[in-house]
């Protein structure tokens, strides 16, 4: 029994520390909030080279496949850092899609683990137990829609229906389409500029997080040979992505709390050594600890238990989600009242994090299938 | 049983609402998506407003006759801002000042401050602030560092810095709390002062907030001067005065009117497809709902024993919680079933699930609270206090070390 | 705007207090849960003699109906008293059943108000916004069973069904059971002994609410004339005399637990005095002063508004109930431990406060009934 | 990344495995509805399988082969307990001897203590308990007031009361904390003394709890007797020898199998009608799930810690927290859905509903634990501490005046 990183998996993380401090990411997080034509606004820098350059594009696409072949723990610690200080790079878009591409040994594979192609992943969810639909976002409520359906013609879908919300899609040379033919969920790579696809720009309170509607009427793309298994084990990756963004960002805000907990005085004594702020750190800290032991479950059950790997996934999201959303206003809270203002860093922590909490599937819908998983008998190592 | 007005109060509701019916066309829109978009145009046309309901007699509700008040109590207060709320316009401008500055100047002032600022203030011809919050001091009022040094013509220099300060950009007179002496225990030594915000010295800075909007500034004083009689009340006597304040303070909140109800959360929750039968959104809105109409009814208990004339005790902020924490948990609960777009700037929510975690936690507040109520209202111990009886001088020194 | 208690409210309460005061409630609700047969065990003393001589059956009953004609925060006082010392009055039982019969004008309804016939109303709640059924306690599970069926010929009704715990079943004289006639609602009056009818006492955890599952094989009963809106009223009233006697455990508790955070000392400090402790019995108070607001909420509902009554009543159960899980809970954490054990009477709370949420739709139910009701549109005074 | 044995430690559990398969036969019932019913017959019969499990050398697992144990670390402990939980056997009677006491007299006994007690401690010939808490100090150890009066024989009298004390009603010892010197500040003058429990002047009580059995007990000592050889360590070093103790049940307890599981929660929902399609029911089983599902996955860290030679820090009680949270939040859930019934005694959930409260309270346990993380592992500054250096005699008598 050994969890610790490998000395490979601590340079990983000390290579993406490492590329990610070359920009300011979180004051450009700040700066491209403000209103467009201020003179505090500047768009968010582009750091695809960036990502190309480190490889992460190709983290988890085999090496057969043009990538690193290495394992969801290894993107979850890339995850990790980038949530740290919000870079805005595509993980939870760009590495599913690879995995289906990898999965299947599809000829554009390579590019897109290469970062030559910047492949979309359009995210829809697998079946739950309770509702045997494939299901994407919704715009609004908390009923999913249902697969965009495509008709298949030799190589080609033409593909129609609408996918809210996803990210990265303003961004992408190509979007990996999930859609129902003819019954089976199917992976279709459309390029941005097919006729009948539009994407509308929704990006949301969190800049650092691009987002579209997706919109297929009579898109024509090409068919991915990728199995249901392959489609819905990108799903559970993003899950597990989100989650290390999130535990990221929770382990960043942390010591920033406790260190003004130490230094600030109130009454005579230093705020930490009330317990009203003492014991809400401890929860911060439990909350952590709690959401990295999932990730390690997760990828523990990526490699050894897939059949596990929707339950450990969602747990992951559930409980990793529910730290950041905690961690986030504890942190504007043990600040009284500066950690809600502008210039700290907090607010946009607690953007990414109220962001975060309603995509792909949302934190709920994460803790739904946690349980549906459990009574459906899954039973976790 | 009774939550009916008695004659007398229906007889003033009636008065409240003719005039309003009369005058309301004249009422500028200030919130909301049609408000008046230039901040400055929007002051102005709310300060007219504010003049209008002075002459109506609906400013100063509480404040004695010889002042321009109305000479009436709580309840009526309570009154107007009910008539106000039924008819969709807004309330003065100035609620700062005519809640708890004017008031105090009531109690603390000179004869000559009453005359010099009561009607400007009235009439919105002037608007107050309030400078007591500091960076340093967070929710410890006793322990700021601002301090007035008196000169020897019998003037004062004030420098220090001020934060949570609402409306001090359009601001006339901001009442201020400054240290004077740091050589008594930090409850001692201390005065407050009317300043002008137009001194040479003062700068007022915006302090924008999660949802980017600036809902508060911050103010610094570098040597402003001001005469001897700019002090309110006593020269060291400000945690009196002061004390005063917060009082006010407290029956001003108490008789506000709450600012988010259970309904139109509801409503919002009934359009969103699917929203309505989740039995988990369902749990949530009704736990929601129960914590607010809790609140609204404890507003009419407080009435109740208003009209009995009792004053509203500590324990009564307890209502400000609840609908804080219920308003933060709709507010979660509204993005969870509209998704993302309530997140946008121009979803009437974004704004409510942005602003409220300031409100929450700025200088510790529901923690103090929680203290004070624990102590004043259940009688438990207070924490052991390490500042008691300490000069305000050795404290920060102490402060500095790391060992206070 | 006067919510002050009256002078005959304040007698009330009083005269109810000294008439629960001549027996020792709560060691008769702790001998109660002993084992039977062994020595601590005691069977719990019928206090119906001293119901019927205050006057409480009948306090909600018109003087016409040969009752007090009192409102129903009177009724909510005397289940505060009730409720502090655990009383075994069976009021959310015989009132609302009284409140049926003097509805009805029926000719039982004095006998029910003056306590010569005991009759336990058997609970039936009307639709909410989702479900258009009356509805009654299941055994288990979380859907509600329907009504028991009534066949109706002359005044007779034949009935058959079930309805599972029923307070104070096992001691009635008769039961007021709700059945669908004919696809309406419909109160019979069954006697204890009839043919088809059978009690089974099902009395759990909590000693001093004595419970039946109700069995109805062709039982015959009599009609009593009562419209939908009183039958619906009954439930309502039966929610807010549960939020009554709750609000008054909590009263009662609180005292107790701030007492001992101020005696007791650890690390040389009252307990009282770390703001663990502080701000959860403050927690304590706010939810308790809630629940007191929502009581007056139900009882003026119910007096001025009764298109408020069914969210007035449910409002006033969740948050009563919350506030008693919470203080109950709270109760043996401050004692930190010694409140877990026997001897304290907080574990007998605790037991009152665990069936209580389970009884009558359950407080989760209420919240859905709140819920219900503002989502209808319903707006709160 | 690896949840699996290394070669060494699958031969050892394969080892474990085939002694548990040939001697599972054996073990009695002891928890659950097919127990021996009487608790002398049940505790007699564990007390056999203890013997029996320390023969297969499944007792002491990582006490060293000298004093009888294996000679082996806690990962191969955790590996016992897996294979105990999976052979569906209980194991051993005293775990808190072989888990605390032992360890603590192999660190701080004589040689004749060591000799006196581990053998018959590592066979259940001889059962101990912890004497430890007291109803007068709670949370805080230092604080208790048990005295030992040393005779001028070199004997010594302990007067006093234990409480929460696990066992007590079969242990043959009692390893327990008296103070022997009250005029030093409280966390010195404390000795740790080993006391039979069959000495003259023990009294022993159940102490019942919510569910009605007595899961504790309060241990009464008048004037007992004993000699100088009792004392285990220094006298005046008992608060050092507590702390090992407390190390040890630290360890004892991150290396037990977790007690709750989400499986078993979610099985009971699926059966109840309605409740799988509950949007509400599912949102609070998921939370729990998650909860349960990480303490799991961090035990795993903890051994994989452990394996690389480290040590559990205080942290590690966090995930007590965590599973006792969520098992109370599952009672809540469970009674909410199945409804009554599951209140019921013969429910199996019944017993966990009532003692889950007790045992998150006893001695303000979640308290102090959060304390310590906060100051250990956060490094945050401690409360003030009123009784630093202050005699215990005096602490006491400023305690007893409320001025403390």
């Amino acid at each position: 029994m050994d969890l610790s990183l490998t000395d490979e998996q601590e340079f990983l993380r000390e290579a993406a520390r490492g590329a990610l401090a070359r920009v300011d990411t979180v004051a450009a997080a700040r700066a491209a909030i403000e209103p467009a034509g201020s003179p505090e606004h500047a768009p968010l820098p582009d750091l695809w080279p960036t990502v190309v350059e480190a490889g992460w594009p190709g983290l988890l696409t085999s090496e057969d496949g043009g990538g690193a072949g290495l394992g969801l723990y290894d993107a979850i610690l890339v995850a990790q850092e980038a949530g740290a200080v919000l870079a805005p790079v595509p993980l939870v878009s760009v590495l599913p899609a690879a995995t289906i591409l990898d999965a299947a040994g599809d000829a554009d594979s390579a590019a897109a683990a290469g970062g030559e192609l910047r492949v979309a992943w359009v995210p829809a969810a697998p079946p739950t137990d309770l509702d045997d639909r494939w299901t994407v976002e919704a715009r609004s409520g908390v009923r999913r829609g249902g697969l965009p359906t495509g008709v298949l013609d030799g190589d080609q879908v033409t593909l129609d229906g609408e996918v809210a919300w996803v990210p990265d899609a303003p961004n992408a040379d190509r979007l990996l389409v999930i859609a129902d033919v003819a019954g089976t969920p199917t992976a279709v790579l459309v390029e941005a500029g097919a006729a009948g696809l539009t994407v509308e720009d929704v990006t949301r309170y969190d800049a650092t997080r691009p987002l579209g509607h997706v919109r297929l009427a009579a898109a024509v793309g090409r068919r991915v040979d990728a199995d249901a298994d392959a489609i819905g084990r990108a799903w559970h990756i993003a899950q597990a992505l989100l989650a290390g963004e999130a535990v990221g960002i929770v382990e960043r805000l942390l010591p920033i709390a406790v260190a003004y907990a130490k230094e600030r005085h109130t009454f005579g004594r230093a705020i930490g050594s009330y317990q009203a702020v003492k014991h809400h750190l401890v929860e911060v800290l439990r909350l952590q600890e709690n959401a990295k032991s999932l990730l390690i479950y997760a990828a523990w059950a990526s490699e050894h238990a897939p059949e596990q790997l929707a339950l450990a996934a969602a747990a992951a999201r559930s409980g990793a989600g529910h730290a950041l959303d905690y961690a986030t206003r504890e942190t504007i809270s043990v600040h009284g009242g500066i950690g809600a203002t502008w210039e700290h860093d907090a607010p946009l922590y607690f953007r990414r994090a109220q962001l975060s909490r309603r995509l792909l599937g949302g934190d709920h819908g994460a803790a739904d299938r946690v349980a549906g998983e459990l009574l459906a008998g899954v039973t976790p190592a | 049983m009774d939550l009916n007005d008695d004659p007398e109060q229906a007889a003033y509701r009636a008065q409240v609402r003719a005039w309003l019916a009369d005058h309301a066309a004249q009422a500028p829109k200030v919130r909301g998506a049609d408000a008046i978009a230039d901040e400055d145009e929007r002051i102005e046309a709310w300060r007219g407003w504010q003049a209008e309901l002075a002459k109506g007699g609906l400013c100063g509700v509480t404040w004695p006759q010889e002042f321009g008040g109305a000479g009436k109590g709580p309840i009526e207060q309570v009154i107007v801002n009910q008539e106000l709320a039924h008819a969709g316009v807004p309330g003065p401008l100035d609620f700062i000042g005519l809640g708890m500055m004017g008031p105090a100047i009531i109690v603390h002032g000179s004869d000559e401050q009453k005359r010099r600022h009561l009607g400007p203030m009235l009439h919105a011809d002037e608007v107050f602030c309030q400078l007591f919050s500091e960076p340093a001091a967070g929710s410890d009022l006793a322990g700021i560092t601002t301090r007035a040094v008196r000169q020897d013509d019998g003037s004062f220099r004030i420098s220090g810095q001020k934060v949570w300060t609402t409306n001090a950009q359009f601001a006339a007179f901001g009442v201020l709390l400054a240290r004077t002496d740091a050589d008594v225990p930090k409850h001692k030594g201390l005065t407050m002062f009317i300043v002008p915000m137009d001194a040479e010295g003062v700068t007022i800075r915006g302090l924008r907030q999660i949802s980017g909007e600036a809902e508060f500034n911050e103010v610094f004083l570098d040597e402003v001067q001001v005469g001897a009689d700019a002090v309110l009340g006593e020269v060291g006597g400000g945690w009196a005065t002061a004390l005063t304040v917060l009082m006010f303070e407290r029956l001003s909140i108490g008789t506000s009117p709450i600012g988010y109800s259970a309904e139109k959360f509801a409503a919002v929750i009934a359009d969103a497809p699917g929203a309505r039968e989740d039995s988990d959104v369902r749990q949530r809105l009704g736990a929601i709902g129960t914590e607010l109409i809790a609140s609204r009814f404890a507003g009419h208990r407080l009435l109740s024993d208003l009209a009995g004339g009792g004053l509203p005790g500590p324990e009564f902020g307890l209502g400000k919680v609840t609908v804080v924490s219920a308003a933060v948990s709709a507010g979660d609960l509204i993005a969870d079933v509209v998704g993302p777009e309530a997140l946008d700037d121009a979803s009437e929510w974004a704004y409510m699930i942005s602003f409220l975690p300031g409100l929450k936690s700025a200088g510790g507040t529901e923690e103090i609270l929680r203290n004070t109520i624990g102590e004043r209202v259940l009688g438990l111990p207070p924490e052991p206090r390490l500042d008691k009886g300490v000069p305000f001088s050795e404290l920060k020194a102490r402060e500095i070390e790391g060992v206070a």
